[in-house]
Parts: C-alpha cells; structure tokens; sequence
C-alpha cells in the first residue's frame, strides 16, 4: 500500500476538504498520512520521509499558498528526497485570478501537479494513479 | 493563574494589559492610553455605534446588512469599504489577515510589503495590528457607519486593544468559537482568558458610558453544524462576556439550508440567550442576532451563487434576525473583487427590504424545531454546568475534552471530532454519530429515526458517506446529498 | 351563432375549422390534416409531451422550470430554445410576437423580413401563424423538452392548429385571461367562443388518445391582482376547457409578493379548480400549478432583478407549484438576451433544486388566507353562476359588463376597471375600492380594515396613491409604496 | 389649462404606465386626453387636433415601437400640426441597445424628446413645463 502525505499549509485552519480528502484516498486503498491543518513544508517532509512516501498533496485555502509554497523543492532537495512527487490544490492564492498564470508559478516553484479552485478530490484520482505508476 | 468564569478585577487587568500592549511595537502607541482612547470614543457620534445602531433596529424588527472585507493595504481598505458603504452595506467589517489571527506579526509585515510592491494582494485581510491606532482610525473615520472586525484570533487582545481604540465599536469572536475552528494546539483554557481580557476591555469601556458591541462568531466550522451545538457556544460566550462587564451582545447562527430549521434555530438562539443571561443574574443585557448567509461550500457558478445569496436573505429576512453576513458571487474562488462584494449586498439587501414587513408564520412544526433545539440546547448547558462543578469556563474546557460538546469538522485538538452530522429527508441537520455528546437517550432518539429514514428513501446504510454527500451538496445545487445524484 | 358552455358538436366544430384554415395561407399545409398530425402526434416521444412530464412532476411534488422566450427568425428562435435546455430548462416556451397576437400577419410578415435584413428582432416574439407548421415541427425537433406557445391571443384559432399539428403538446391562454389584459375591444362573447374552439381542438386529439396540455394565463395584468380575481378566472377557463374535453390543465397564479398569501393562493388554486371541476361533473381531468415570478416592473440593477428572480423561485418551490415560469435580469429593459435567459434558470433553477424536499409548514396564518381566497373566490362564483342562469360562459360575459368581477390596470373595455387594489401592512393584496365586486359586506369589511390599518400606519388617508406607490415598489427595492420612501 | 394627448401605440396593451402617467399629469394639473392602449398614429394626432393640444406623449412598451412610430411627424405635418411636439418614452426597441444610438434614430424620426427604460414619469414633469414655456 502506497502512503500519500497529505495536510493544510501554512496558518490555514480550512478542515473540511482535508478530512474528505483524508477519507477518498483511504477508500482508494493508500495509506494516508494526514498532517492535518496549520502544517509547515518542514512538517510535510519529514512525514513524507517517515513514511516513505512518494506523493505530497499539499492544500491550501485562505489564499496565504503562494507565500506559504515557495522554496519547499528546495527543502525537499535538502532533505535527500528530491524527487517526492508535489501536488498543490484548494483555493491557493488570493482572488479570482487567470489560473494558467498561477499554474505557472506553481510550476516553476516545483510543483508536479497543480489544481484551481472546487477541484473535487475524486477528479484527481487518476493523475495519482497515473503518477504512482498503477 | 487558574481559569474562572469570574469578572478580572481592575488591578489583574491593568497588570496584563502592560504585557499586551509591550508585544508588538504598535501597542505602545500613545492614542492607547485611556485618558486619549476613552474621551476620543465619547467624542464619535452615534450613526457610527455598532451597539447603539443595532439596539435600534431591533426596536424596528429590522434585519440590517454587513457584508466581509479585508485587504492588506490602508488605502485600499479605504476604498473598499467606502465602496462597500455605498451599495448599501449598513455595519462595514474589516477581515483580519491569517498571520495575525495566528499573532504572527513577523510574516503579516512581509505580506504588506510584499503586497505593496508586486501591487495585488498577498494577504487574506487586513493586518490591523501591524497598521496600529492612527491607520485603523483613519479607515474609521473614512466610512459613515460603525465598524467591526472579523478575525478568528484565538488570542485577539492587542487586536482589542487597538480597535477598540480607534472607535470600531464592534469586535467578533470568543473563547471557544475562535478557537474550535480557528486552531490546531491552542488550549480552550488559554483562549477563554484571553477572551475573558478581551471582553474585560469592553466592560471597562461600558464601566466609562462607552457602548461597544460583542459578537460571538456563531458558524463555527460552517459545515452541517447542527444548531443545537452552535447556538449552545453562542450563549456561554454571551455569558462569559457579560461575566467581563459586556452589555450589548450579538449572537450569531451560520444558515443550515431547512428554512424551518433555520427560523427556529435563531428564535431560540434569542429566546434561550436571554433567558440564560437573566438566569445568572446578567439582566442588563441587551441581546441581537445575526445570521450569516450559507457558510460551506458554494457554487461556482455566479447566477446560482446570486440565488444562493438571496435564498439566505429570504430566510434571514423571515426569521427576524437583527443582522445578516453577506457573501458573494466569487465566494468559491477566492476573496471577491469589491464590485462582487458591493453585488453581494445589493442582492441581499434587496430582499431583506422587500421582505422587512414579513415574518416567517408559527406553526407546529416551527414549534417542533424550536422546543427540539431548545432540549438540545438545555442538555448541553446542564452538562458543562455539571462538569465544572457550576463554573461556566471550566465546564466548557472539560465539557470540550470529554466530548460532551463536539463541533463536527473542527480543526482544534481539543475538540473530540467524534460526532458525524447529516441531513434528514427534509434537509434538516440531525446527528448520525454521537460521539459522547450529553444527549438524552430521547434526543438521540429522535435524530435516529429522522436519519434512517432518510437512509430507507435513499435505499442505503446510514454511514460517514451520507455525510460527505451533504457536504458537497449545496455546492452542487442540492441540498440534501442524495446518492442518485451523483452520475 | 349564441355562446354557451356547451361542447361544441364535431359538425360545428369542423365547419368552423374550414373558415380558420383558410384565414391565412399557412392554413392550407396538408400537415394540417388530421390524418397527419394525429399520427404524427402519436409518434412523439413521452419526453416532449408536456401534459405527461406535469403529471410526473406532480406525483414527485416537484418544481419544474419554464422560461419566456422567442425571437423572430427561425434559426435564431431554435438557438436560443437549445440555449436555454442546455441552461436547464424543463419546458422550452415559443413567446409569440404582439402582432400575430392581434391577428395582424401583415405586418407581422414585415417584422420577419426586415429583421433579416437589419439582422436584429424588429418583433418581440415568434411569429408562428407565418412560419407555419413545417417550421414549427423543426422547432420542436430540435429540442429535447416539451414546447408550448405562449401569447396573449384573443383568437388564437389559426395558431392553435399550427402549433399542435407541429407537436407542441402545449398551449396557454384563455376566452378571459387573453382578452382583458391583452385586448382593447374584443368582445367576451368573442374570445371565449374562439377559445371553446381551441379547447374543442385539444378535445378532438384527446378522443384520438393524444395527451396536450392548456394552461389559462394566470397572472392577467401582472399588476397587485388579488388572488381572489385570478384564481376565479383559471378556474372559470378550466371549466371551460374541460367541457370542450380538455384533460389535462395548469392554473396560474403570478406571485404578489407576501409568502403567506402567495402560498395560500397556490394551494386554493389547486383545490379549488380540482373542486369546481368534480362539482360540475369533470372528474378525469389532471389539474397541476404554475406559479409565474414577479410579474411586475422589475428594478434595473441585475444583482436585484436575481434576486428577485429568486426570492419569486423560493416561494414558488415552497409553495410546490407544479411548474414555474422564469424572469431575467434585463426584464425591465427589455427582450433579455440568450445567455441573461440562460442565467435566469440558472439562478431559478438552483433555488428550486435546493428546496425540493422542503414546503411552506401548515398554519394559522396561511389557514387564514386560504380561507379568505376560498371565500371570496366562491363568492366571484357564485355570482358568475347566478348572472349566468346556470351557463358559466354567459355568466362570465354578463359578470364583467356589471363589474361583478373585475381585472384591475386592464386594457379591455369589457373589464369594468372600478376595483383599486393596494396592499396591507404585511404586503398582501387587499382591496381599497371595490366598484361592484361582487363581494358580501363581511368580506369587504376585512379588506377595508387591512387596508385601513396600512393607511394609519403611514399617517395618510385612504386613496388612489396607496395603490400608484404600491405600483413602483417593488422596481424601487421594496413591497409595500410607503410614503416616506419617496425622497 | 393645457392639453396632453397620451396614449400607447401599434398592438401594445400595457396599460399600467399609462393609467399612472395620466394620474400623475392631471394631479400636475394638465387637461389629459387619454386615448388609451393600442392607439395609431392617426388616433394620437386626430386627439391633439380635436382638444388643441400642444404635446403628444407617445408611449411604447412592447418592443415594437420603432416601427410604429416611423411617418408619425409626417402625418402631424399633413394634418396640419407641425409643430406638435412629440415625446416618446417606455421599452421602445425590442431588447437592451445602447441609449445613446435608440435616441438617434428616434430624434431622426422628428421627436422633441425621448425617453429611456423606467424613466420615471415625474422625472419628465420639468421637461413638460419647460417645453410648454411655464
Ligand atoms: C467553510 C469555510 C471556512 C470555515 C472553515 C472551517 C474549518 N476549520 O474547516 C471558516 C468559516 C472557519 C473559514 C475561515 C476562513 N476562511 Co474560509 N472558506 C470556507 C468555504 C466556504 C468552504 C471550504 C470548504 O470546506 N469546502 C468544502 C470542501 C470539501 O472543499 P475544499 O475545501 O475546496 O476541498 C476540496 C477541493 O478543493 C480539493 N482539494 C483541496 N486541497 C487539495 C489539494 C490537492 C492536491 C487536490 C488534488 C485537491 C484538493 O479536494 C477537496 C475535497 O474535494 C470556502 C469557499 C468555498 N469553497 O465555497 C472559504 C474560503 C476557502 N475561505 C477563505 C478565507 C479568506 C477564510 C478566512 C481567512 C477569512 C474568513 N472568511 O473568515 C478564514 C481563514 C482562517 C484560516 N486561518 O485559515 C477564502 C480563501 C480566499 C482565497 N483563496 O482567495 C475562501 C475561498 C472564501 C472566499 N472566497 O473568500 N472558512
Ligand atoms: C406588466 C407587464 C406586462 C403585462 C401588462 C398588463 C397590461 N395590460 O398593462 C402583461 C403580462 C400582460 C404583459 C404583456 C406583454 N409584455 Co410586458 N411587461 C410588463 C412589465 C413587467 C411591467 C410594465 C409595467 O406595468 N410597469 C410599471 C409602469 C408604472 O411602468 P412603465 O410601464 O415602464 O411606465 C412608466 C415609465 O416607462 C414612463 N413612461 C412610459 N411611457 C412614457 C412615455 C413618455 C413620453 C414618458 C416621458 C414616460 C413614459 O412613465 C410610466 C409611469 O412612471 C414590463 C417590464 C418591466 N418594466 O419590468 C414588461 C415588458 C414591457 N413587456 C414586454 C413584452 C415583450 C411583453 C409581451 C410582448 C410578451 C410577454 N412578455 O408576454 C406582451 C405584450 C402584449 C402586447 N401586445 O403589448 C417587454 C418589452 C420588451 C422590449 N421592449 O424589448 C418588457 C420590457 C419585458 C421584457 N424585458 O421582456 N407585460
């Protein structure tokens, strides 16, 4: 069973989508490792680590993401994992702006996948299939 | 020192409030002294008293208009909320940033100079601490009606401090409801005595003729919170606050969805806050009610966001409420644009005036919903009560560690997270999972069996799934998360 | 040839289409025949039959959505049907123009070409008498929902062959409700007996076993008409309709604005027609509802226009009205573009969906007011049956020249024009003069004293202005026309 | 005491407006003649010969009334009053055009004033008293 780390970045405290997320992956059959809400890169990592974990799905909801994302491909590096594979998702920057922009940026800070506003869990099922390799 | 629900003397609050003012440069800013802060608010007119505007409407059986609003740079606060003003909006709000809420003060002054530079918003809100008295003032004195902030600060008081010194005679939040689901680690007993000064500040400022309101952040998680849990939160913050001296409380009910339920749940969130205040001797209160508008997840779609918006109203509207916390159109996205917000408001206001004659008829089946709630309500309450062996704040830090009261969803560790809400054939919110929750074996009683015949309609187990279908529902246009829905 | 409310004999009823026929070209298509169109009819999937899409809704108790639409040139009017099923219409409607209306094709036909020519609508509406049957079965082949026209058609006979020979299996109208609001000096006796010839036609198809639906105008001049006067009439035009053999009828109500009596009006519609009809001896027809938003001016600002779209969608779905028709926010501008069409249903839609489960609770209050409408509508009644000897076609002829019942704010010259409706203090209609409304003393008592409080309340006297006021209310963001509204 | 003929024109039977704008005009103190709904241009400019008016108020709602207001100043010159003034006012194009562009083509028909949607008719009571020189 593949473990996906999973967990709100930042001073986020948005609960919801990460318990549903938490309970989708489960039923998919992986071994989720939820680090739950106000989460730091460093917290993420070192679960990733822990638990051997190829995948990071990192959330973001009060639109604090960008700030809150930046360097952790770097961290990752630095910590001898730096091919984890990192996905980002919730509502990640601030307002209504043109998300292949915000891709991008996602994109050059190192992200491997990146997801706008409402992308229901469920939708993201086969690009981590797809990505682990099943 | 040990926590009690117990007014701060004069002394034990002067004494801390040298520590707060010395945490953050801003507080040491002259125009907080009380010999400059308390002629300065006896000096503001009254169109710009939250207390006194609200007290007014509900002498008028008005539902008055606020909408939420935050960005990181003063003039551009400005500018929002004079534009926020002008479609209509009757109290204007100023949304507190992430970092501050969490007293990161270091990452909030990055984010204000990161937004003034790159030109586009980096913050979620307005970093008020950061700005300080005179700029907070300044936004006062920009806009003609009273103004409040919106946080979610489990620790808020040099926030307090500083609006309240600035003539925003409004602050929201409290010990437990900016805590549950606001935090990770904090400990209730940390946030409740942080709130106790908080509120200790307003009831000095009552204690010099100075009107200042206290609201309650009624929603919580605003994700299918049964009314009973949240209407239970409300009225032990109206008590500890008037414990501190507060006298004009607004208490608040995020919108569940049945409009039935809905109209109930603030009839008794009024009924029973009044009757729990005079009950423990606070008998100069004077109590108002808000209703925010559908707290979870919206649609994407605009038109039906509009609608979601209005249908809020309508029920806001019909119910009485003294207040009502508008959303808008971008509310699925992200922060909306001023124009979104100042549309959010004209929708809303609209109905709530087309509708300002009416109210929502009794019936027996209000009545049901009203003395069902008000069972709930009384069953919690005597419970903390129990537990902390007759001190309200030490009931509910133990109440909330042994489960006896539960917000569904709730980021908080010290929140037990057992219970599992869901909807019933009607779309009311019922409980599926008890957890420990204080309820009688009627009560829980009577959830199931409203529960399981949704399960028998929908031709499936009662599970965690019925759950999270409703909470995807509304966002998909339904509101009950029925199974054929989905493909 | 002497009306009477009598089942107009297959002979006369022939003899008569020949006439109809050749009153335009397009009367001639052999399409026309009933040898095609009945076997063509035959063939219509269940899913494009309006009469039996209703009768499910009506077992689901559920809300269906119509929108008003039609546009001059063929290509253009069948985008816009596909447009607005793909917003999620459930029926798709074909607005007629004003001048097929009056039967003037003529310049109906100048309307077509030079709004190719122009390449913009020079008509309001699909003019369906000089496009003929082929035109109109490719209307109802492009779409995938159930059609139906929709006028205001003194006689509607030619247009009534036309579009049911092209399977739109509905059509609204009526001898009343297309003439006083929509006629200046057609006779009653003349419109109603057009109408028993539409009926008649709906009849003939029934016989041949084919479903079609006839729904009488509900909301007559769309102006603060009190329930009591609109609800009479449907139930006058269903008891006609069903004599001429119609099974399968919608009555309309346009919402007034108070949810109490809008709900109230609803509920006796569907009671009371369903009662009338037993009485009189009709007792296999399917009664459903229609509840049509606002249908007065509407505000300019398209954040209030939805959300007034819906708050009208919200009582229609409280009140489980079988079907609603739908508004958009260039209402009152003009011609709504597809997509603020689109949008309308969007929004409409959403609010329905979310209150499927959910209905207005039994009360007092609305206990009240249906009595009220009962009362009074057995009263209008009564009267029509008296003046009638018996024969409600007569009846109804002879209750308009006297005033007994009459339309306020109608063109027609047949409509006494005496009664002056305004609203009470809690927004319901009452009635302030009652010119020779056939109303006993007690029920006018009641209005006056609703009427009579309303005035003491805003310190004036009873008169004309309550009414003026009440007209521009709601455009101006409120129900009752206070006076102290203005500057 | 001056005399306004009002009326609406071509096939439209919205009567509401004009009951108000007759109400609203004898309160302001004109002599109203009222021909009602569903008038020709004819039936306007008989009523103003008949009652000596110096204005006719032209409404239209329905969306028709570019087509039936063209001629109309001709007529008013063959039947011997050219220099009734005509106003016009109500939803007078079908659907939503820019104002600016409806006022043109209407100013070219020969009105002396035209009106928009919801164009309040308490508002034009100045236009009227200036217009008619009080
Ligand atoms: C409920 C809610 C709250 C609750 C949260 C309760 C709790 N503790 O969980 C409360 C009221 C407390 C709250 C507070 C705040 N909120 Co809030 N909140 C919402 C709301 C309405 C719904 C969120 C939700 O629960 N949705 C339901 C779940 C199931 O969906 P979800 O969270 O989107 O998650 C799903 C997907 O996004 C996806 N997903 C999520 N992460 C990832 C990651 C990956 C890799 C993938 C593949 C998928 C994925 O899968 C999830 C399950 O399907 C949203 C707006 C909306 N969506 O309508 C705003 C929203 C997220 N909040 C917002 C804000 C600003 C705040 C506040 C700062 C200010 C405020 N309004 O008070 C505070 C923040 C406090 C903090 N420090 O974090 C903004 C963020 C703005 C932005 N990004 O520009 C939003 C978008 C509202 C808005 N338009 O302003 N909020
Ligand atoms: C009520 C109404 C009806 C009622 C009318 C009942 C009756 N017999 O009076 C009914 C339901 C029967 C009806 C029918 C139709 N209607 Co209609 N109706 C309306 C509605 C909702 C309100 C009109 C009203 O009474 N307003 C209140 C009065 C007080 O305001 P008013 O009419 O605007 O008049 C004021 C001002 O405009 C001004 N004014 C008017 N004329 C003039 C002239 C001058 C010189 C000046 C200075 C001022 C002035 O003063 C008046 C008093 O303040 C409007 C949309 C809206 N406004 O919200 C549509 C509207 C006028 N109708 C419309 C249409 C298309 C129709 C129909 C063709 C189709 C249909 N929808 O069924 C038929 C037409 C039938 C026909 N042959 O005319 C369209 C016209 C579209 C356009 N121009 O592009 C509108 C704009 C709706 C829309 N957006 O589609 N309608």
């Amino acid at each position: 069973m593949k473990s996906i780390v999973i967990g709100v970045i930042g001073a986020d405290v948005h609960a919801v989508g990460n318990k549903i997320i938490e309970y989708t992956l489960q039923n998919a059959g992986y071994n989720v490792v939820n680090i739950g809400v106000l989460s730091s890169q460093e917290d993420f990592i070192n679960a990733a680590i822990e638990t051997n974990a190829p995948l990071i799905m990192v959330s973001s909801l009060y639109g604090h993401g960008e700030i809150d994302c930046r360097g952790m491909r770097d961290k990752c590096i630095e910590a001898g994992i730096p091919h984890v594979l990192l996905y980002v998702g919730g509502n990640i920057v601030v307002g209504k702006q043109d998300f292949d922009e915000v891709k991008k940026r996602f994109y050059a800070m190192g992200f491997n996948r990146v997801y706008g506003p409402g992308t229901n869990i469920d939708t993201a099922l086969s690009d981590i299939k797809e990505d682990l390799g099943e | 020192m040990e926590l009690k629900n117990k007014k701060l003397t004069m002394e034990e609050f002067l004494e801390e409030r040298k520590l707060v003012l010395a945490s953050w440069p801003t507080g040491s800013d002259p125009l907080l002294d009380f010999s400059v802060s308390v002629p300065f608010l006896k000096s503001l007119p009254e169109h710009k008293n939250f207390a006194i505007k609200l007290q007014h409407a509900k002498g008028q059986g008005r539902t008055l208009i606020q909408p939420r609003a935050g960005v990181p740079v003063v003039s551009e606060h400005i500018k929002l909320l004079k534009y926020l003003e002008q479609s209509g909006a009757d109290f204007v709000p100023s949304t507190i940033d992430s970092y501050t809420r969490q007293n990161r003060y270091m990452e909030a002054e990055k984010g204000i100079k990161e937004s003034e530079i790159l030109n586009r918003a980096l913050l979620n809100g307005f970093p008020v601490v950061n700005h300080g008295v005179d700029k907070c003032r300044w936004v006062m004195e920009s806009v003609n009606v009273p103004i409040q902030a919106r946080h979610g600060t489990p620790d808020a008081r040099l926030l307090a401090e500083i609006i309240h010194a600035a003539g925003w005679t409004s602050n929201e939040g409290g010990g437990i409801s900016y805590n549950i689901p606001y935090a990770k680690h904090v400990p209730l007993e940390t946030s409740i005595r942080h709130w106790q000064y908080c509120d200790r500040l307003v009831g000095f400022y009552e204690e010099q003729g100075i009107r200042i309101n206290r609201e309650p952040y009624g929603p919580l998680t605003g994700t299918i919170v049964p009314p009973c849990i949240s209407n239970t939160v409300a009225i032990c913050e109206a008590l500890l606050a008037a414990e501190q001296g507060v006298k004009n409380i607004t208490v608040g009910y995020g919108m569940g969805g049945n409009m039935t339920q809905d109209v109930a749940a603030i009839h008794t969130l009024l009924e029973q806050t009044d009757e729990y205040l005079h009950r423990f001797g606070y008998h100069d209160v004077v109590v108002t009610t808000v209703f925010h508008q559908w707290m979870g997840g919206f649609p994407k779609d605009e038109a039906q966001a509009t609608a979601l918006i209005s249908l809020s109203s309508t029920t806001a509207a019909m119910s009485k409420a003294t207040k009502m916390i508008t959303k808008t159109t971008h509310e699925s996205i992200g922060i909306p644009t001023m124009e979104a917000n100042g549309e959010g408001i004209k929708a809303s206001k609209f109905v709530v005036t087309l509708l300002q004659d009416q109210h929502y008829p009794a019936s027996a089946k209000l009545e049901l919903e009203k003395d069902q709630i008000k069972r709930e309500v009384n069953c919690l309450m005597d419970a903390i009560y129990a537990v902390g062996e007759g001190d309200l704040a030490i009931g509910v830090c133990k109440a909330f560690q042994q489960g006896l009261i539960d917000v569904p969803f709730a980021p908080a560790k010290v929140n037990a997270g057992k219970i599992l809400p869901a909807r019933d054939n009607e779309g009311a919110i019922r409980i599926l999972e008890f957890g420990n929750l204080a309820f009688t074996p009627d009560i829980k009683e009577f959830h199931r069996e409203k529960i399981q015949a949704r399960a028998d309609q929908e031709h499936r187990p009662i599970s965690f799934q019925l759950t999270v279908d409703d909470v995807y529902a509304v966002s998909t246009g339904h509101l009950v998360g029925r199974p054929q829905l989905k493909g």
